[in-house]
């Protein structure tokens, strides 16, 4: 057994803690949090440059071919910095769902301009009604004389106002036998029709209502084989979940760290207040939740690298870590005292992501049903 | 034991109520719910001073003030009723603490030039403790008051004083003797708003409220401003406390029942994992109230709720806590959006509450010291 | 309003702790619980003779016709000293019962020697498959060309050794409509068939399985009407609940008594231990449990006094008590370390009997589905 | 990163699991359910002895003292599977502390006269380090050790020495200078419990363990029972803590599985409560699982896991609290039912769980005093 990096992640890990920290300063996560375009090109380039958006993308396709376990090492560090969210949705949700589902053709027509960074995307999946359940989705694509076309209202879209394109899931007209009977769509977000409207949220994410209108289909649209976008889709989802446990436990070491340093600085009763009984302990509970997390993680992770099939264990991780980073946050708002409160400083901006992070790709609640379920209850 | 209101509390319940229904308007509760973003806004004014006039504003004040006299149940009622109803934006610091004090402690001349227009709703103080090194160590102040002919020179700097952008007076607690022992050198002043010298200078805050860092560069105070002796500030402080000890859980029963509604609304209420959850804070709200009841049934008979109403503060301020971690699980995605946004369910109130939540324990003594206080004075523990 | 107990309920206090420190020591109570029997005619008569038995049962019974909350003050200081249950079986679940539900002459019959002390009973509910689902009671008479008969079993009936009559709960025969359709069957313990067998528990408490083969029963068995019956059982259990918490309340009391003396005694590192912030706010959190739990527990006994509807208030301080009390007892075995561990050590003994105390007349889970189902949920 | 074991060690683990299949009989296991009440059985000895002849009791001594010289991960392996096949009753001192002690600080006599023995089954040693004044504050020892011609003569009370009834000798922390500070003065030593003036007093647990209470008047113990230096034995103590710090799950691994199948059984695992508070341990035991082979890594690299392994037993601890507190809600009345009465489920194990994870919290560290080392070694945050 080793529980350690490779030389290679350690690498990764390091490069992109530079250049978050030179680049994606906390000052710079406050301004395109309070924008409402929120959108610096210039940083996305320079992620594109230093091979980011490749890195697990296929050799062919001009990526780098790196394993899940290196792309949750670069998004712990993401997660560190509060690095914005466009890599989630273009590599994570899009790219990841285009390399497990796409035909070779579509594959070949989008990866290339998602390595290089000239692709930007996101996946609509919710819907007014359906909650996180697959099951629940009820748009489909509609027929009239003219051909298909697609209507309805998808929500909680993260960076559309920016995406070149749209990864729409869909149910299927119960043709096949599969139960959710599921297509995924990629459309072009400037076809006709699509309109998105901003929504505010806790934690300053570009989350987006996208309105279908007679949105027109046509054959090439449908992402992947029919078979394949049903069976693959729950998994697309997990493995996303799992990217976002890497995120969380990212944001999780860089509170408990902001928060021991914190607790050593600051004097009241003329003893640094990590001297205190209560917020030694606070901190040494932050510590256990975090390695639990991070752990967890880190095994679903291997093993999904490793193609151990592990639905079960990455249910485990978000159900724990979705738990943990509440936790933390909350206790490391409780450590700083007032001055973690003010817009200014950095804590509170973990503390209402977390929130958010917790909620997003199954919340803890939903994942632990799924935990039972693989238990065979 | 008799957990009911008496007769004439009722009745006095619904005359408050009656006024509410007919005062309160949409546009003051927007104003309200902005919280210390704005402050007392013009349409709060004009609430308080409404009050003001059939002295429910500072109904414990004597009659000859501007207050009713009223019993602590009274008291409590009013202030049940007026957050149930939203129609209060904050605690009000010159009806809690520098009424009370004055009352106790005051010149005559004090008494009379304030009193009444603090029940009035024509003036409001701000709070000026603490410091950037002095929090949770409210004894260790630092701003200097320093005596020079008929007036207190002050200088140094203050921080989390909210109500600074919008009260006429600081009620400040500087440093009037820097070489006895920390708590015996701290003294009380009311300092005008508009004199020279004082910056304001806002903080936001994560729940979007606002509190201000205040800088004082050799400001003039009259030593007429003095709140009784010197250097006993600090006692005053304690003192005043005591006083400040009504906790109205009316904002957390009526956002928790307008929860309730929507998830009825929503179909949620019959997942059983939902029930638990929804039944467990039903419960906590419930204890909430009672613990409240006993703060009031004590003062009410004269004993010092020293434990209890910290108590009602560590476990009202978990619960809201506890409330919208909750809350927003349940409502899922559309529990993040905030007021304003499409989409947003309960016009964002719980959202928000996640956020000012956690404000909540910590402002006005941290959980943790609440906790220390219920051990040291509830049960008699040492100190360490 | 006014939060304190009356006179009389404080001569009630007063008496019991008096009576109780004397009469039934922590070395009593370790004795009984150890003993297969466990129980002892001489506390019993004393206890009958200081008129508890009659505190609750009319003026015409030769009771005092004391209110819910007086009975609440005494058991209060019953679950303070961990009095054996004898007195919760045969007045809170037993005499409450004959009281609510019981035939003018059932009532006669019964309640006086029950106020006199000379008459012992208890109730049987549970079912080996039923859980403390009413609903799900199975048992029901038979009838064969002699008359009906009672076959079946019934589990976890405290105190059946000691019991002169049993109550026992059985389905009716679907001729009413009535859901759950209940009977209470009032039947002589020395009736031929009844056989009984103890079950060991982690309280010590005294259950046993009782089983019914062929046991005869006469008309005159049934506890009172039938459509009373049925109606009222449910909140004769919910009664019973709420004594139980009056119990809890005393015992987390004395524990956290014990607790705070304990942490201002035992030194460690040179100072009392009570001086350390984690164990302060082990106590605090304790004294927060304690005192919630008493205000539920005496708002719903007042309520229940009044005679005013409080079902859901009722089971809102069962559900938070009995959390409460594992969390005190939790807390309490921790902060007394090894010496509360060891046997001849009486924390132990609260620690034992909450759990069982949280368990029994419905768990926290239980109760607050009553109290979602009050909401309207 | 890698969590599989190596193909060497899914070999070991398949050799020790068919032996045990074969050696663990249900008389053993019902001897180590008993615990300490009678501590090391004639079934445990006999298990003993064949382990030690594989080399697998001891399996990280050298190979002249019986040992095995294996690995972290093959003691790991070891400690796991036996406590998965309940064929241990409790940690063997000898083998976790007084061997690793004896190889580092031990006369060449010493070793020879005990590493073989105990590697081999014969022997076991009590951990006698805890009295009345001295609990989580270990170093406040005071049962002394006077020098006297070429003996010790041991008096003194200590409690809570858990081996004394079942073992040949203590490892006993006595005080040898009374004039230094407290840490600076106290010594490790053998003592053959054999020695006339051991008083052994049987204190019973809650949990039906056994403990005692140890009483030492005017013992005599020959000077080349001195382990190491004089007065060094409190540092001793602490480099020992710091051997004996593997933590198999392999017992809750084991419990948890039949408790899952238990509630298949019942039909219990529909109810979407049970599946959430199910899958909630389940996932705890995960990370228990995983924390555990971190500090077996970070052991197997001679990185001492200071503050890991405190991590591990406070996680660990506090889970078989949540765990046997949260099945016994879901088996109802019968999870309250004891090992031995009519219609008790899986054998009284998670109602005996209940009553020992209470102990497991205390002993070897109480979870407060875990969490003040994982806070100040692993955060390096200052001493109050």
């Amino acid at each position: 057994m080793d529980l350690a990096l490779n030389e290679e992640q350690e690498i990764i890990k390091k490069s992109a803690q530079n250049f978050l920290k030179k680049e994606c300063p906390s000052s710079l996560v406050r301004e395109l949090e309070e924008d409402e375009e929120g959108y610096s090109p210039d940083l996305w380039r320079k992620m594109a440059e230093l091979g980011w958006m490749g890195l697990i993308l296929p050799l062919d396709y001009g990526g780098s071919g790196g394993s899940f376990l290196d792309l949750a090492v670069l998004i712990e560090e993401m997660g560190k910095s509060c690095a914005p969210s466009w890599f989630f949705s273009t590599i994570v949700l899009g790219a990841q769902t285009i390399m497990s589902i796409g035909t070779e053709e579509q594959k070949d027509r989008m990866l290339s301009a998602i390595s290089t960074g000239d692709s930007i995307g996101t996946l609509a999946f919710i819907e007014p009604k359906s909650g996180y359940e697959i099951a629940n989705i009820q748009m489909t694509s509609k027929s009239n004389g003219s051909g298909s076309y697609l209507d309805g209202i998808k929500l909680f879209v993260p960076d559309a106002h920016i995406a070149d394109w749209i990864i729409c899931v869909v149910r299927g007209k119960k043709e096949r036998d599969i139960d959710p009977d599921l297509e995924l769509l990629l459309i072009d977000k400037k076809a006709p029709g699509i309109s998105i409207t901003p929504l505010k949220t806790i934690s300053g994410d570009k989350l987006f209502e996208v309105k279908f209108d007679k949105v027109k289909l046509s054959p090439d649209d449908l992402l992947g084989n029919k078979e394949q976008s049903a069976r693959n889709f729950e998994t697309i989802l997990q493995n996303a979940a799992l990217a976002k446990c890497a995120e969380m436990v990212g944001g999780a070491q860089m509170v408990l760290d902001m928060s021991v340093d914190y607790a050593k600085q600051r004097v009241q009763f003329n003893s640094p207040i990590g001297s205190f009984q209560a917020i030694q302990h606070h901190l040494a509970n932050m510590l256990i939740d975090l390695d639990c997390s991070r752990y967890l993680t880190y095994y679903a992770a291997w093993m999904l690298t490793e193609g151990i099939p592990c639905e079960k264990e990455v249910a485990m991780a978000k159900a724990f870590t979705s738990d943990a980073y509440i936790n933390i946050t909350t206790l490391g708002q409780q450590i700083h005292g007032g001055t973690g409160l003010i817009k200014e400083h950095d804590m509170q901006i973990y503390f209402r992501r977390a929130k958010s992070a917790a909620l997003s790709l199954g919340n803890a609640t939903y994942q632990r049903k799924m935990v039972a379920a693989h238990m065979g209850l | 034991m008799d957990f009911r209101f008496s007769k004439e509390e009722e009745s006095f319940k619904q005359e408050v109520r009656d006024f509410l229904k007919v005062e309160v308007t949409q546009e003051m509760v927007d104003e309200v719910e902005r919280g210390t973003e704005i402050g007392i806004g013009p349409h709060c004014w004009e609430l308080m001073k409404k009050m003001g006039k059939r002295r429910w504003l500072a109904p414990a004040f004597p009659k000859e003030y501007g207050g009713l006299g009223a019993t602590r149940w009274q008291q409590f009622i009013i202030a049940d009723e007026m957050t149930y109803h939203r129609s209060f934006p904050l605690h009000l610091c010159g009806v809690g603490i520098v009424g009370p004090t004055l009352l106790q402690y005051g010149t005559e001349a004090q008494k009379k030039e304030y009193l009444t227009r603090i029940a009035g709703g024509e003036i409001e103080f701000a709070l000026g403790y603490t410091e950037p090194e002095a929090g949770s160590d409210l004894a260790n102040v630092q701003v200097k008051a320093e005596k020079k002919g008929d007036s207190y020179i002050i200088n140094g700097q203050k921080v989390f004083n909210t109500g600074c952008h919008f009260s006429q007076y600081v009620w400040l607690a500087a440093r009037t003797d820097p070489n006895v022992s920390k708590h015996k050198g701290i003294s009380l002043l009311i300092v005008d708003m508009k004199t020279p010298g004082i910056t304001v200078r806002p903080l936001w805050v994560m729940d979007d409220d606002r509190t201000n860092e205040v800088f004082y560069d050799d400001v003039k105070v009259p030593i007429e401003n003095l709140i009784g002796e010197e250097n006993k500030g600090f006692y005053y402080i304690l003192t005043a406390l005591a006083h400040e000890r009504s906790f109205p859980v009316g904002d957390m029963r009526r956002t928790f029942e307008e929860f309730v509604e929507y998830i009825k609304e929503e179909g949620l209420g019959k997942d059983p994992l939902v029930q638990q959850s929804v039944a467990q804070l039903a419960i906590e709200l419930q204890a909430a109230s009672l613990l409240a009841y006993r703060v009031t049934w004590l003062t009410d008979k004269n004993i010092s709720p020293n434990w209890e109403a910290p108590m009602v503060k560590v476990f009202l301020t978990e619960f809201m806590r506890r409330f919208s971690n909750t809350a927003i699980e349940i409502m899922g995605h559309y529990g993040l959006l905030k007021k304003g946004s499409k989409w947003v369910p309960l016009e964002g109130r719980i959202e928000r509450l996640y956020r000012h939540a956690a404000r909540r324990n910590i402002s006005a003594g941290t959980s943790e010291v609440q906790r220390n206080t219920i051990a040291r004075v509830g049960l008699k523990l040492p100190r360490g």
